[in-house]
């Protein structure tokens, strides 16, 4: 099945693109999926940091279930608001 | 008129008041969030340029919302909450985010849910800032969410 | 630029809070009081058409300067105040006073500011509203305030 | 000496003036011009509501002494901020 990945701020800096499309096996969770990115994508490193993951908008815990179609993003801790270092 | 937005054009706090101010309504707290351009710290004052804000649009607009819910559940005499951030490039001095609450009346809750809208909003809502100066920029990464699952893209490393 | 101000001109968040935004500023808090149109009461739904404010203006731009002072005291990383009142007839929905607190961080004490200039100004102040009907008006007069001395008139009965 | 005294509001209302000029002997206090004040203008009722008094744009007390040219200003409990009952 097809899974649409998006990456932010650092993550796609690093990675040189916002948005690919990536075929996993059915029944793929959350964890296979970014098992399968981080092969795909060695240059993002997500091994070796720490991000968070949303499936379809919501924060997602590794054991998710993914579905055909669904949106992985993929992204650092946010900080949003107000100035730098407020 | 949208509640909680995410916007690249320049933001007013007059603008996002009129978002939420109903008859019944005699109180509106607000808050701005503004790009500094100087910032003390231990080291001494640093200075900034400009900030370039990004977002998770679809995901961050549906947590604005999901935070005034949350205000809506803890101060239930608040009439209505408008969230909008701006995301591109901001000068020193313009507002990244606008917050505004109104209430019937000041006692109604206005200002503890303003407040708490911007502390959520720091902790959970998808957005990110990269700070710019004559010779570099970074982007800023938050400090990490108790309440919320990071990974470290190891299957089963939570 | 005034900072502690009648006037009987429209009142602007966005205005009032330039004149207190430093670049060391990172977080503006603002409170707007805004006439209603309608108010709930235990005999049921109120009307109102519109307010006549009257100021005391020397004195009243003279308390609001001392309200600043007083945040000043309390929050000492709070790094500007302005107090705007406006007098005069006003319509539903308009604002009758703006306040804005600016400091470099938002846990510099300017939602607190805010809200406690609010109530000061409502305790201190001398500035009266009329209200105003179809069929008729009224002064609205505030509670009597402990700290103030109040007098009756004949000497001797404080 | 002279002083200035100032109505706001409902006072002013029932006064029908907002600002008079009065005479009142040297070394009166604030006490003495409201007494003043109350057989000058009955109409005021002084003695029978509460009311604040401002000398010279200060909250004052009863025994204050007056001088030449000081402004008195009495006025209802404030009112200002937002919306009504508010």
């Amino acid at each position: 099945m097809q899974i649409r990945v998006r990456l932010f701020a650092t993550l796609r800096q690093q990675a040189g693109w916002a948005q690919q499309l990536l075929d996993v096996p059915a029944g793929t969770t959350l964890d296979g999926a970014l098992a399968a990115i981080d092969s795909a994508y060695p240059s993002l490193a997500i091994g070796r940091r720490t991000f968070y993951a949303a499936v379809n908008q919501e924060y997602a815990q590794g054991e998710q279930l993914l579905r055909e179609g669904d949106e992985v993003a993929l992204f650092p801790p946010v900080s949003g608001g107000g100035a730098v270092a407020e | 008129m949208k509640l909680f937005e995410i916007t690249a054009q320049p933001l007013s706090l007059d603008e996002v008041a009129r978002r939420v101010v109903r008859p019944d309504c005699g109180a509106v707290a607000t808050f701005a969030g503004v790009v500094r351009g100087t910032t003390a710290t231990q080291e001494g004052v640093r200075g900034t340029d400009f900030l370039n804000y990004e977002a998770y649009t679809e995901m961050a607009e549906a947590l604005l919302a999901r935070i005034a819910a949350e205000i809506q559940g803890r101060w239930p005499k608040v009439v209505a909450v408008s969230i909008v951030h701006r995301v591109g490039r901001l000068e020193i001095g313009e507002s990244s985010v606008v917050i505004a609450v109104a209430a019937p009346h000041r006692g109604d809750g206005c200002f503890e849910a303003c407040q708490y809208a911007i502390e959520r909003l720091k902790a959970i809502v998808p957005i990110w800032k990269e700070e710019n100066w004559a010779d570099g920029q970074v982007w800023v990464e938050g400090p990490r969410q108790p309440e919320l699952v990071s990974h470290l893209g190891v299957p089963g490393a939570l």
